[in-house]
């Protein structure tokens, strides 16, 4: 299993039955695969659809049916088409149970970065700080360094996406847990030890008695129900 | 999937003195039938959120009637006299907002503002004690954002997803209290299978309904 | 012709062709009926529908589609449903070209008082301070005095709707254009001199050399276009 | 009645140096008829507010590749090389705001409202300069209205009362800049004649509409 797998994976536990969840571009979208359909998890694309498929067979593409980077997506039984001020009303308003994105940095305060690189990479924040500032559940789904670089840090140095604490981080090493005493470790990786972790991290990282390793089977309804009961 | 209840058991959801938004206008889109089983069961002190008393009896105005009523936030009470009768004599307190910013306050709540910047009512009477905010030279009325602990609304269809239709002038408020409250119970005048209604004609996502009402 | 009938004449030929207007309860409502269907008037209804019709006949009312005061009315071709936000988003945001609504009080300064009387009449406000501060005409409809008292006045005593000046005053006796300089007489209706008119209101008005009688025949499509261009 | 014109007797109504809100999102839902003509036309010195900069020549990115832009406020530049290269240049000036944030700041304009506070980017580097508004102890950002001159927008139907209906995410921005521009010019896929759009399917009404495209 692949670092992505890893992480696709287990942040895919995090889901909430019958829930409004917006999965970022990229490693996010790759969540999805991990969720069984009987989970009725109604996935938003904040360019204006709440019930987003997988991308239709070759030929059955409609260029009025899109995710967020332009890509062909399917409409699922159910889905509801809501336009811009709404799309974003239902993420700042809190109706977003759950976002899933991608960080360049996190913190000790659980506060991230991952919109701009100053000076490099100024691609706008689209919709992301509105994401991280207004779902109910902000998920940071990421490798856990980059190019060797952790990226868990004691204090971000690129800009911030939002002052708000993220809820969870997961890694393909780790379940990283920030709280008002700063980050915990919640959960390691199949066969990964504590230390690898703590090596890789530059955060102060507080490191309970016992660290569980992560479960990574895909949720039946019933265990995720029982799990958000 | 959401789960189809009947007026009562919705009824025994809300509690004594609850903030409730309550679509309607003049008791046109009203969810009558929530409304009948909250007089029904007895509830009192609430706080009302909608755009008019109603009726002498009907609309918003039963729950007046039954004295469920504490405090009453609307634009409009003229066509109930015993709404105003309530308000003379001390029982029930009245806010009154106009319409459009009571539109606005609601929609604040629901997409997470932080108010309403309006030039409706600045300098009149209903502006009096309220902030005034200057903006490059020019004064706009400061209004909250207004968010009740259940949103009860009526609409046309339903899906057991949750997703809803309205009919013509049954709109009004429904759409915008279903994004404004902490509880949704939708009582729909018909509910279809999932997939029946085309995504573009869904006008409330699935995912802020709570509960549906049974058909009767 | 009576007072009503005169006012509500007049008033219907400020409307211009294919614009959204909304129309008071009451007076206001019956000024559609003099507004020709080739004008393709849109009137707001802000319980939510541009394009509200005439009363439908007996058996085919629909409790779905009233008006702001819970009567019956008809669809025309080409009406659109909008909830409460959008309907007052048209009014707040300029885009319902004119209002016409009754009036207790109008004073020197164009400002309207005629949502309450204190300790008498608390009947709430519904949408008429939006209507006058944000329609982009807003038509005083009224009788010119009640019970014999001047209703256009030095100053409103009774608590003002906005501070908005309003756009035009038409009475039974007259139409008046409150400007920077004061309210000025612009018409007199058929039969009725200026000191009518004068005595029969305590606020100062300008009365310019020539007044000329009201125009009180219903506007063809033709004579509207000529008139809004 | 609105007047069904071509692009090319759109682009004659708008000048060069005008403020231009442009619909879609990376494309989709973008009137590219209209954008068309104006790049043909050589139009200049354009303001545009949008959700992006589209791909290179394709959207919005069609009127930066014809160097037709010199301010863009949009929420994202990241799949267009181009506008990121004429921001360096110091050709173009790039005005980057959240996608939350630039929809409610267009609504606000359209609305009537004074501007728009929000939590999203509070306590950011975008939010440098900008003026924060404390309400009962609380910080919010204020953000103003954003208005153009022109709202340049795509439809699914259109009848020639100018009521409009969009189709799944192609809706995005186009309804929110149906209201927020002095003149308002509609590419429909499809004009139909009035009466055929039921009033509950319309999702702009044609009074805000002033012109439609002919079909190509």
């Amino acid at each position: 299993m692949d670092a992505l797998e890893i992480i696709q994976r287990r942040v895919a536990r995090e889901l909430k039955p019958g829930s409004l969840v917006n999965l970022g571009i990229g490693l996010p979208t790759g969540v999805s695969r991990y969720v069984p359909a009987e989970l009725s998890v109604f996935f938003q694309s904040e360019n204006g659809i709440i019930g987003m498929g997988a991308r239709p067979p070759e030929g059955m593409e409609d260029e009025d049916l899109t995710d967020a980077g332009g890509g062909y997506v399917s409409a699922l039984p159910g889905a509801a088409t809501i336009d811009s001020a709404v799309s974003f009303g239902l993420i700042r308003g809190g109706h977003v149970e759950a976002t899933v994105l991608g960080g360049l940095e996190v913190d000790e305060n659980g506060q991230l970065a991952n919109w701009v690189v100053p000076g490099k990479m100024v691609p706008g924040m689209g919709g992301a700080m509105d994401l991280v500032t207004g779902a109910r559940r902000v998920i940071v789904a990421m490798q856990h360094t980059a190019r060797g670089r952790p990226k868990i840090v004691p204090k971000c140095t690129l800009p911030l996406t939002s002052l708000r604490r993220v809820t969870l981080i997961v890694t393909e090493l780790a379940v990283i847990e920030p709280t008002d005493d700063g980050l915990v470790l919640r959960e390691r990786a199949p066969g990964i030890v504590v230390d690898t972790i703590v090596e890789n991290t530059t955060a102060k990282i507080h490191v309970p008695e016992y660290v569980p390793e992560m479960v990574l089977s895909v949720r039946t309804l019933e265990e995720a129900s029982a799990a958000a009961a | 999937m959401k789960e189809a209840i009947t007026p009562q058991a919705a009824a025994e959801l809300i509690p004594d003195g609850a903030v409730l938004a309550i679509g309607g206008f003049m008791g046109v889109g009203t969810p009558h039938r929530i409304v009948d089983a909250l007089v029904e069961a007895g509830r009192k002190n609430f706080t009302v959120i909608g755009n008019d008393a109603g009726r002498p009896d009907f609309g918003i105005g039963r729950l007046v009637h039954a004295h469920a009523v504490s405090k009453l936030i609307v634009s409009h009470i003229g066509l109930n006299p015993e709404a105003q009768k309530q308000m003379i004599d001390g029982e029930m307190v009245i806010d009154l907002a106009p319409q459009g910013t009571l539109a606005e306050q609601l929609r604040a709540a629901g997409y997470g503002l932080g108010g309403v910047l309006t030039k409706t009512a600045l300098g009149t009477i209903e502006a009096e004690g309220k902030r005034v905010i200057e903006i490059d030279g020019e004064e706009w009325l400061y209004e909250p954002p207004l968010r009740a602990d259940f949103a009860l609304i009526h609409s046309d269809q339903a899906d057991y997803v949750g997703n809803l239709t309205y009919q013509l002038t049954a709109t009004n408020f429904n759409p915008i209290m279903a994004m404004a409250a902490d509880t949704v119970i939708c009582e729909p005048r018909e509910i279809v299978p999932v997939g029946v209604i085309p995504p573009d004609a869904v006008r409330t996502p699935g995912v802020l309904v709570n509960y549906l009402i049974k058909r009767a």
